[in-house]
């Protein structure tokens, strides 16, 4: 398991690589990749900021990949989830997930998307040209982690 | 006893303060009761009310109203989260 | 839409860039990759080979991305499958999904995986140390390709 | 009528052909009937009843054994996909 919060972008391939590395089970690949639209809720986006709670971050990110594990057969996954300021079309956040079979590797990216949404510890405050303003919580993504208890 | 207190996003930015150390006077022993009693210091710590769907973790974990604290605690008070 | 066979490699990351060109809407990438494991149905893998029928292939991989077009409201899908001869560990399949919100991405990906696993003219030949198999068609991925039209 | 008719995979190896081109004689006017045409002719013809699941196309479509054959038709014949 890989847990990075950073600054720094990422590199989708060297990531996906880095989980297949060395392993001969590997046949399925799943991978999401969360970026900045040109427009968020305020209308025009000219950049945004990303707030996180250090330290509760990666720990819930780790619980949230172990849940992932004791759910469903996967070999590995990466968490990566950028912070502080980023433009419009930069990446937000990388879910890679490697597995034998690839029922297990989509259930268990959207499972670690759906969950990070809606507990991990971030904040996102959206830039405008009227001025900046924080990112409401969506009811939609509480439906998205609520399937997974059904 | 002595507790960290955190404050995130929008709450940080109305309470214009990310982090405090305080002494908690006698009878504080629950985050309700922490949550009381920071109200109680008025004005811009309304906002500990006025946030829609105020969330807690204590040490970390989330947490509820009801949750006990303990000497060294570290709570912190947010907006629900949107990262991702 | 990108539609390829191909027998050379691919570049996750450079589609999945590709995908993002020109678009300001783009808020989620979902990208699947399937590989070769280094053990089959028939034990051990020295190596695989991959026949198609050229030109159905290619019809029948547009369709596919039309049905997910048609069911969700995805921006764009890349699809990239490689023929030939393969060794373990080799990329087999791409699929790539941009859009606008996650849930989408998701759905269109493993939808079009599903199909394709089921309905694209591919055949798969195991190479093993005691010689080659064709690979028998699983029952659970009718089971995953139903479960769209349920 | 003359046809073109292609076989893949397992289906190619065991009848030694990917394809072939023949006038089809009178009375072939579906894919049941050029099936039972070509298993007609004895010996390795056994594999296209005997692979499990039969797949046929017709013009790069899914067909079924009552699909009607035309002049010029493209025919393939196949087990089931395994790709991805």
């Amino acid at each position: 398991m890989k847990i990075s919060i950073q600054t720094e972008d990422f590199d989708v391939a060297a990531e996906c690589a880095a989980l297949r590395q060395g392993r001969s089970d590997v046949g399925a690949l799943a991978s999401f990749v969360g970026l900045v639209r040109e427009t968020g809720e305020a209308g025009a986006l000219t950049g945004m900021s990303l707030e996180h709670y250090s330290g509760m971050t990666e720990k819930s990110l780790s619980e949230i990949v172990e849940q992932a594990r004791a759910r469903l057969p996967i070999l590995d996954a990466t968490v990566i989830h950028r912070i502080g300021e980023l433009r419009p079309g930069d990446n937000i956040v990388l879910v890679a997930v490697a597995a034998s079979h690839r029922g297990e590797a989509f259930a268990a990216c959207e499972f670690i998307m759906d969950y990070l949404k809606t507990r991990a510890p971030f904040w996102k405050k959206e830039e405008t040209p009227e001025g900046s303003r924080w990112v409401d919580a969506r009811e939609s993504d509480d439906r998205a982690a609520e399937k997974w208890t059904a | 006893m002595s507790l960290k207190v955190l404050y995130f996003a929008s709450l940080r930015e109305t309470l214009g303060k990310s982090s405090e150390q305080f002494a908690l006077p006698a009878g504080v022993a629950s985050v309700g009761q922490l949550h009381a009693h920071l109200l109680a210091r008025g004005d811009a710590w309304q906002a500990l009310a006025g946030t829609k769907n105020l969330r807690v973790a204590v040490n970390q974990d989330m947490a509820t109203m009801d949750t006990p604290l303990r000497d060294g605690d570290e709570v912190a008070f947010f907006p629900p989260v949107t990262g991702g």
